[in-house]
């Protein structure tokens, strides 16, 4: 089963790499989010949400996601998504978001496509 | 709905007998994911394929936290029902709560004016769209879905 | 049962307010897993220590094992409620089986004429040395096993 | 959750030691069983039982490893388990077993308790 929710942070490269584990629901999402806006305030505009530990998310917690791409999208930053389980895949997929963020396989692959931006 | 033919065993179990796990959900934050292990144990136990699960899971999360959101805080439990055979698998979710009306529902646009996704207004288009079936019937008595998915 | 004076909160729940879940499993190997499931969940959420988990795991499994086991192969769904506390927890587990007769139940000698221990009969000792509360009612319509277990 | 039980094994120091993974039930007593009759019919006469990623067994699983402790004890050998769960533990103590098998923090434990043995 999914474990209580955590997130570990790094940044590289100027990029944020929020490392999730276990369900983003409504707490996850906001957990996530909140790292986002401590980077986000100091400036990071690139962001790499890798979800290989979270097989399942629900549309509550995407929101908060969602609301961190429109925040980026403003800024001219990008959210790439890595590791994505299939099924959270084909979710973010119905919802559209790809038109507005990202997806790469390993969180090396989004560095890689990523370097181009400033 | 299924079809009359015997199917071939997985494993020597006879997945055309159709299994019913059945759960009564307390407001507990998470709770779906009881469910979702019970969905995941009963499609292990009859072979189905990964990615039909993993569709399956988004459906039964997002039945179960709209029972728990939308019906009203005095509803204190969740009915939730899987009934899954090799080929099929049918969904229930049903909450006692305040029910409302799914042919007035303002279905929201699914991108704001900006052109962006919607925040919000996801569950019921993730569950048609992953799903084979889908019925809501809603009244002052509660709401129940019903969700049929083809496994094979 | 409880005691009447309002609970401490952890974390900011009500640890007061007793949680139930209730499961109807059908009969899938390793489908006592899901009602474990349950049972965790609902401990995380109230907090509850670790060791008081683990031996209400072994009873619930154990009870859960009889009821397949031992009710008949006409035995299609043994029902599983919990309803929990941060001081007490409280299992049923029914089952519509053959039922039998407690009171002149042989237990089983816990070790052999050699002196090792038997094969088999511990799930009763099992369940009554964990809990703090064991009855057995059953008949010729099944078995309701009810178990109490103080968690704090 | 507790995964689909599995087993994987290793005879060190005429040892045979057996990780498992999983439920002990029926299913995971019988592989542990049958994994255990191959290498007591080679000889060997002292087993470990390392369960540390077994969080769960039932009393019919354990019986299958009553069963491998009567043919251990008849023959002059022993069992140890390592790596409990405090709930294992606290079954296996109920059933008497440490009577007739030990039990060691860890596997390298065991080997040193049974090393004075043949
Ligand atoms: N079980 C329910 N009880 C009452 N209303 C519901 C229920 N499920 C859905 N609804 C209504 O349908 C609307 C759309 O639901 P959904 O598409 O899941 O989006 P969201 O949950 O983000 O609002 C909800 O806002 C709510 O008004
Ligand atoms: N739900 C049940 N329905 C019918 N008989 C039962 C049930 N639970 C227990 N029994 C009876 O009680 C006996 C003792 O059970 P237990 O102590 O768990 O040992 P074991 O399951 O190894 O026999 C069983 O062998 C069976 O005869």
């Amino acid at each position: 089963m999914e474990q209580p929710f955590s997130l570990t942070s790094e940044v590289r490269e100027n990029r944020l790499i929020i490392t999730t584990n276990g369900y983003v629901n409504n707490v996850g999402g906001a957990a996530i989010a909140e790292e986002f806006q401590r980077h986000f305030t100091e400036g990071v505009r690139h962001v790499i949400i890798d979800l290989a530990l979270s097989r399942v998310v629900n549309s509550v917690g995407m929101s908060f996601l969602i609301e961190i791409i429109e925040k980026l999208t403003d800024a001219g930053g990008r959210l790439v998504f890595t590791n994505l389980d299939p099924s959270v895949d084909k979710m973010l997929g119905i919802m559209g978001l790809y038109d507005f963020a990202g997806r790469e396989a390993t969180t090396e692959d989004a560095l890689r496509a990523l370097a181009i931006r400033s | 709905m299924r079809p009359p033919a015997p199917k071939a065993n997985v494993m020597g179990r006879a997945v055309d007998v159709p299994v019913t796990l059945k759960i009564a959900l307390p407001r507990v934050p998470g709770i779906e994911l009881v469910a979702l292990q019970g969905l995941e144990h009963l499609a292990r136990h009859l072979g189905i394929a990964a990615d039909k699960v993993g569709e399956a899971r988004i459906i039964v999360t997002e039945a179960i936290i709209n029972a728990f959101e939308h019906s009203g805080p005095d509803t204190t439990e969740v009915r939730v029902e899987f009934t899954m055979t090799a080929d099929e698998l049918t969904i229930f979710v049903r909450d006692s709560g305040r029910g409302f009306d799914p042919k007035t529902m303002v279905e929201r646009p699914s991108v704001t004016s900006r052109g962006m996704p919607s925040r919000r207004g996801w569950g019921m288009k993730l569950m048609r769209s992953l799903s084979d079936g889908f019925e809501i019937s809603s009244g002052k008595r509660g709401t129940t879905i019903t969700i049929t998915k083809r496994l094979s």
